[in-house]
């Protein structure tokens, strides 16, 4: 089973990056551009195919290791 | 010869460079602003180290796309020798001036410390002041320095003599011990095709003064500064 | 009022002013000063201003006791950092600033914002940084948490100083269950100014303007008691207080664009926004001064909709300044501002009403008299209970090791005594190519740009010997930076400090910070080493379980030709290898009790500080007389572990004859005070020189390359060591402890 | 308008740090965690109301900055 990983900054935490890019895309011409922000996206191939195994092993995942949950929120998304 | 070092917004090796450059020039190059409008006439271009723009998004990816860089390519086409170290060598390669991309160390760790690399060629204005298969030791100092190319491209510049620098023991020998972040067949300098524009990770010049424990790096502004005139 | 301040008008609960943690006479006492009570935001400035972090309420009557004079001394203590006049018309300008508590929580960003904070402090005088340093303290390398808390604040500390491009060039590590609670981040910065363009913070000149430049405000970092209230917002949870995150690309634009209009004659005064933001900045500029400040709040720069003025008075956010400028000035400042790409903004105005005077949507939303704010912060004279004193340990009570050598091994592959390596490996140590001692010697050292000169720095305390005796650990902790600077041949200068204890309402902790105070301004006044800048950080404590008493020790030093610094290995096999100072083979509180007997008791080792000067000024002389190839001064571990770092430094071994009068073990592990290890061809001078000086100094042995060309170590009633055993030792356990699965 | 970008590496490319994830989650003691890839996720507030311009304005930043197309892949979802 595949699974996909939003990895988000919680709302008021600043994104050095997002603002960075904001800057870069207006300076190369891009009007319109309010704000960005920079998350990241993780996509893990899993031996199990239970479901709500595989949902409850991803979530465990993120709380140790994939998403730093004092600065950032994560979702969890199963494919087939 | 008459030298330009760009500097970039979060460029930090530039009066690195600048001194290393003036000591085998005799007089300065000069520091042209990013946003300066014109570049001046120049015999040799150098985008120096750092973290142009935070290097957020990729490394050296902003810069790339900064409008001066528009000039550098144009002079890197007319033939203009171009020098990219450490992120001057990130943002080549985001131009497509060079092949390949610089990734996230294997480690995952940003990486500080003298290591050795053999030079692979001296038939270039940049490596004339090496001999062939010599080793120097250079400090590395990068978090992105993995360098990465598919086989056909490796191969390629295997075939055409585009490898600058690998890294190396202090023997000569490519061994993955001595390979500092796991780039594709040890590579630390790459040329382009007409060997005028050279990107490499390590910093020739933190060791191109004796005061600072080496002078290895030294050979490559000096043997600029012969070809060049 | 505005809408959200007038909304809590008449809404100061008790609830609210213990969340601010004021206690009720500090309540009474504002009540009094302002003769009406104060709206949210008045309170949340006085919460700030009277914090222990802003005021020093528990610890100012004790800080008073340090020496802070020297004819070098340009600045003392009370400004962003310390100067000291360094000759050729430079200064040299620096402090050191705990981040304690944020790196816990989350360690990278923590010990980053900690990096951008105290490079502010040193920039904001008009100093251009050279060098940082980092002064670590971890739990237990047994406990859960420490692997993930060293990997995080060490990446943390080279991401944002590698990104600034200010080299990372010394520091330390010590790992002790005391911390596993609480963790120590120190961050130093050193920055060299030309001495007649200082920048103070003193606000000047009423009607010039007020200006905000740098990143813009957020909800970060504010004041966590207050946010949590519930009825403070209604959506909360969306405005929950949040972990700063610094942005290190901005501090360095904020870093050339301030040095460039520090380059014409804009600027009256200015201020970083450490801390408490916005108001200690615009408080203490004003107060410094003895002016009023008007800011209209609608004019800051903000990230966030809907701040209200507690929000934007409070906030955190990082790489910002305050500053005052001549009066039309502002558009030379504004284009510099802007060519760097950052926020720009006239905010306010200095006034002569002597008042703090805060506008949002056209209302005043608080109007308090700015003396009083500083003046009458509380100032607590706590009680204290001094340490008990601890037994002395007897050699003969503490049984030998059988080889000597598996001993030294032990210690060198133990947390706090191997190498470092893969600490400062993450740290751009090079950058500005200026670092002529890089990490790993007794202190590094960053030549003067352009120059043959250079400034050694380095960082020391060893917190064991402060928890076993705080006097005695005081002084250690002054002497030993002062002795690291001294081993290169630099002349110390002045240091800075960062007092990290637990909590002071309890007399015991109360006991160990006046002690350790006492013990420290003993050295600095032997050693003509005074304290020039600074930083507390109480409250290091989880569940009554405070962390051992650290006073980290920040040390400058100047060297006037960087040709003349000794190495700290030995360079060339056959010269002597002498001892220099008395050794009695102390044992009480040292590694070897602690590593290989498991005890942490006994007195710790005396520190003769009129000995300690003698020593001192000798190796200094000796060094610039060039009889001095390497040079090392004795600390954790004694005189063994001395001299292996000097093999395993070096380009050679070295063989030890002299027969110890003492225990042999005692001899080789005592950690006596005072001493260091000298390599030269010329021991006769070095011995005489030593005589006129009446310090002891014998030679102990020779350097050498072995029979087999191992370098080894050679010691009396030990096996060899051949340098590569050594070396590979030392350099084994942090390496693995990190990266093991 | 806001756009979502997902940018991930194309197969083949050397991936250090989902290699590295991988790598950790399995000394963590998760099993069955095979492939692992790293991508980037960037949300972007965009002025533009037309949906079709504001996709094309998006592509292009992703073509021009946004992603490398040497070594990445990229896919723009518009939100409402
Ligand atoms: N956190 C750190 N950052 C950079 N360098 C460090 C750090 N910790 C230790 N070092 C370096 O490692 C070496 C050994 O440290 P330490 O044992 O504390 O030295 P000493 O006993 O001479 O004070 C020193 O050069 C020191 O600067
Ligand atoms: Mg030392």
């Amino acid at each position: 089973m595949k699974a996909r990983v939003h990895i988000t900054l919680k709302t008021g935490v600043l994104d050095p990056q997002g603002k960075a890019i904001a800057h870069a895309l207006g300076n190369l011409g891009f009007a319109g551009v309010g704000d960005v922000r920079q998350g990241k996206f993780i996509e893990i191939d899993l031996a199990e195919t239970d479901r709500d195994k595989a949902r409850d092993a991803v979530t465990a995942m993120c709380e140790k290791l994939l998403a730093n949950t004092v600065i950032e929120n994560y979702t969890v998304e199963l494919g087939e | 010869m008459k030298a330009s070092v760009i500097v970039f917004p979060g460029s930090n090796c530039d009066r690195d460079v600048q001194v290393a450059l003036t000591d085998s020039m005799g007089r300065p190059p000069e520091m042209v602003w990013h946003g300066d409008s014109e570049l001046p006439a120049a015999d040799l271009i150098v985008l120096p180290g750092g973290f142009s723009y935070g290097d957020y998004l990729r490394s050296g990816a902003m810069a790339a796309n900064s409008p001066v860089m528009r000039e550098v390519v144009d002079r890197a086409q007319k033939g203009v020798p171009v020098l990219g170290i450490c992120n001057g060598f990130q943002t080549l390669t985001e131009t497509g001036l060079l092949p390949g991309v610089l990734m996230r160390n294997a480690n995952l760790k940003f990486v500080c410390k003298d290591v050795t690399v053999r030079v692979e060629t001296s038939q270039t204005v940049f490596t004339c002041g090496y001999e062939a298969g010599q080793t120097v030791r250079i400090p590395i100092a990068h978090h992105d320095g993995n360098y990465y190319a598919d086989d056909d491209l490796l191969d390629r510049l295997e075939g055409e003599g585009r490898v600058a620098f690998r890294y190396t023991d202090p023997e000569g020998a490519e061994t993955e011990a001595a390979n500092p972040n796991g780039s594709a067949r040890n590579i630390a300098g790459v040329f382009n095709e007409s060997k005028t524009v050279l990107g490499l990770m390590p910093h020739p010049e933190r060791l191109a003064d004796p005061a600072l424990g080496g002078s290895d790096g030294k050979a490559l502004f000096d043997g600029l500064v012969e070809a060049l005139g | 009022m505005s809408a959200s301040a007038a909304e809590h008008e008449g809404r100061i609960t008790p609830a609210l002013v213990a969340e601010h943690g004021f206690t009720d006479g500090e309540y009474r006492k504002i009540l009094e000063i302002l003769g009406r009570e104060p709206n949210l935001t008045e309170l949340g400035i006085y919460s700030v201003m009277w914090s222990e972090h802003c005021s020093y309420k528990s610890s100012k009557t004790w800080l008073r006791k340090l020496p802070t004079e020297a004819p070098w001394v340009i600045q003392g203590p009370g400004e962003n950092a310390g100067v000291v006049d360094i000759g050729d018309g430079l200064a040299c300008v620096f402090k050191m600033e705990s981040h304690n508590h944020p790196s816990f929580i989350e360690p990278y960003q923590g010990a980053a914002t900690g990096v951008g904070g105290i490079l502010r402090d040193v920039f904001t005088m008009g100093a251009r940084p050279v060098a940082n340093l980092n002064a670590l303290r971890f739990g237990s390398p047994d406990h859960p948490k420490t692997r993930h808390l060293v990997a995080g604040v060490v990446a943390g500390i080279g991401g944002y100083g590698n990104c600034v491009g200010i080299p990372t060039v010394a520091g330390e590590v010590n790992f002790h269950p005391a911390y596993n609670g609480n963790i120590l981040v120190n961050a130093m910065t050193v920055g060299v100014a030309a001495k007649d363009r200082i920048f103070y913070s003193a606000a000047a000149g009423v009607g010039n303007p007020v200006v905000y430049v740098g990143a813009k405000t957020g909800r970060d970092g504010i004041h966590g008691a207050t946010m949590a209230s519930a009825e403070f917002a209604e959506d909360s949870e969306e405005k929950r207080p949040t972990v700063q995150v610094g942005d290190p690309f901005t501090e360095k634009l904020l870093l050339e664009a301030c040095l460039e209009l520090m380059a014409t004659d804009a600027i009256v005064a200015i201020q970083d926004m450490g801390a408490a933001g916005l108001t200690s900045s615009s408080v203490e500029m004003s107060s410094k001064g003895g002016v009023g400040i008007a800011l209209d709040l609608d004019k800051v720069p903000v990230r966030e909709t809907g701040m209200t003025p507690y929000e934007i008075m409070l906030s955190e956010s990082q790489e910002r300044m305050l500053m005052v400028l001549r009066p039309g000035r502002e558009d030379t400042a504004r284009r510099v501002f802007e060519k760097w790409e950052l926020d720009f903004a006239v905010i306010g105005e200095i006034t002569d009403t002597g008042r703090l005077v805060l506008r949002a949507g056209g209302a005043v939303v608080a109007d308090l008299e700015v003396e009083p704010l500083v003046a009458n912060a509380p100032e607590y004279d706590r009680p204290w209970t001094p340490s008990p004193p601890r037994a002395e340990v007897q050699a003969a009570d503490v049984p030998a090791p059988g080889d000597p050598a598996d001993a030294l091994l032990t210690l060198l592959a133990s947390p706090d005594l191997c190498s470092r390596r893969w600490v400062w490996e993450q740290y751009d140590h090079m950058v500005m190519a200026d670092t002529v001692v890089r990490p790993g010697a007794d202190a590094a050292v960053v030549r003067i740009h352009g120059s043959r000169r250079g400034l050694a720095v380095t960082t020391d305390c060893t917190p064991r010997y402060c928890v076993a005796d705080p006097v005695q650990g005081g002084r250690q902790a002054v002497a030993e930076a002062w002795r690291n600077l001294t081993a290169l041949g630099a002349r110390p200068l002045a240091v800075t400090d960062n007092m990290n204890f637990g909590n002071p309402e309890r007399p015991p902790v109360m006991g160990q910070f006046a002690g350790c105070i006492e013990g420290m301004a003993e050295a600095c006044r032997t050693l003509d080493f005074p304290v020039v800048s600074g930083n507390v950080s109480f409250y290091n404590e989880t569940n009554g379980q405070g962390i051992l008493p650290t006073p980290a020790i920040g040390g400058v030093g100047l060297i006037d030709d960087i040709e003349t610094i000794p190495a700290t290995g030995f360079q060339a096999p056959d010269e002597a290898i002498l001892l220099i100072g008395d050794g009695h083979g102390w044992l009480g509180a040292s590694l070897f009790l602690r590593e290989l007997r498991g005890r942490e008791d006994g007195a710790p080792p005396p520190v003769d500080l009129d000995a300690e000067r003698r020593a001192g000024d000798l190796v200094r002389g000796l060094v610039r007389d060039g009889l001095v190839s390497a040079c090392h001064d004795l600390s954790d571990g004694g005189l063994y572990v001395a001299l292996a770092e000097m093999v395993i430094a070096g380009q050679t071994g070295a063989r030890i004859e002299a027969q110890p009068e003492i225990p042999l073990h005692a001899w080789l592990f005592g950690e006596d005070q005072g001493r260091y290890l000298l390599a030269t061809a010329r021991p006769e001078a070095v011995l005489e020189a030593a005589r006129a000086v009446k310090v002891n100094a014998r030679q102990i042995g020779r350097t050498w390359d072995g029979e087999r060309g191992e370098r080894p170590l050679t010691a009396p009633g030990a096996r060899p060591i051949s340098q590569k055993e050594l070396r590979d030792t030392h350099e084994r356990w942090l390496p693995q402890y990190m990266e093991r699965p």
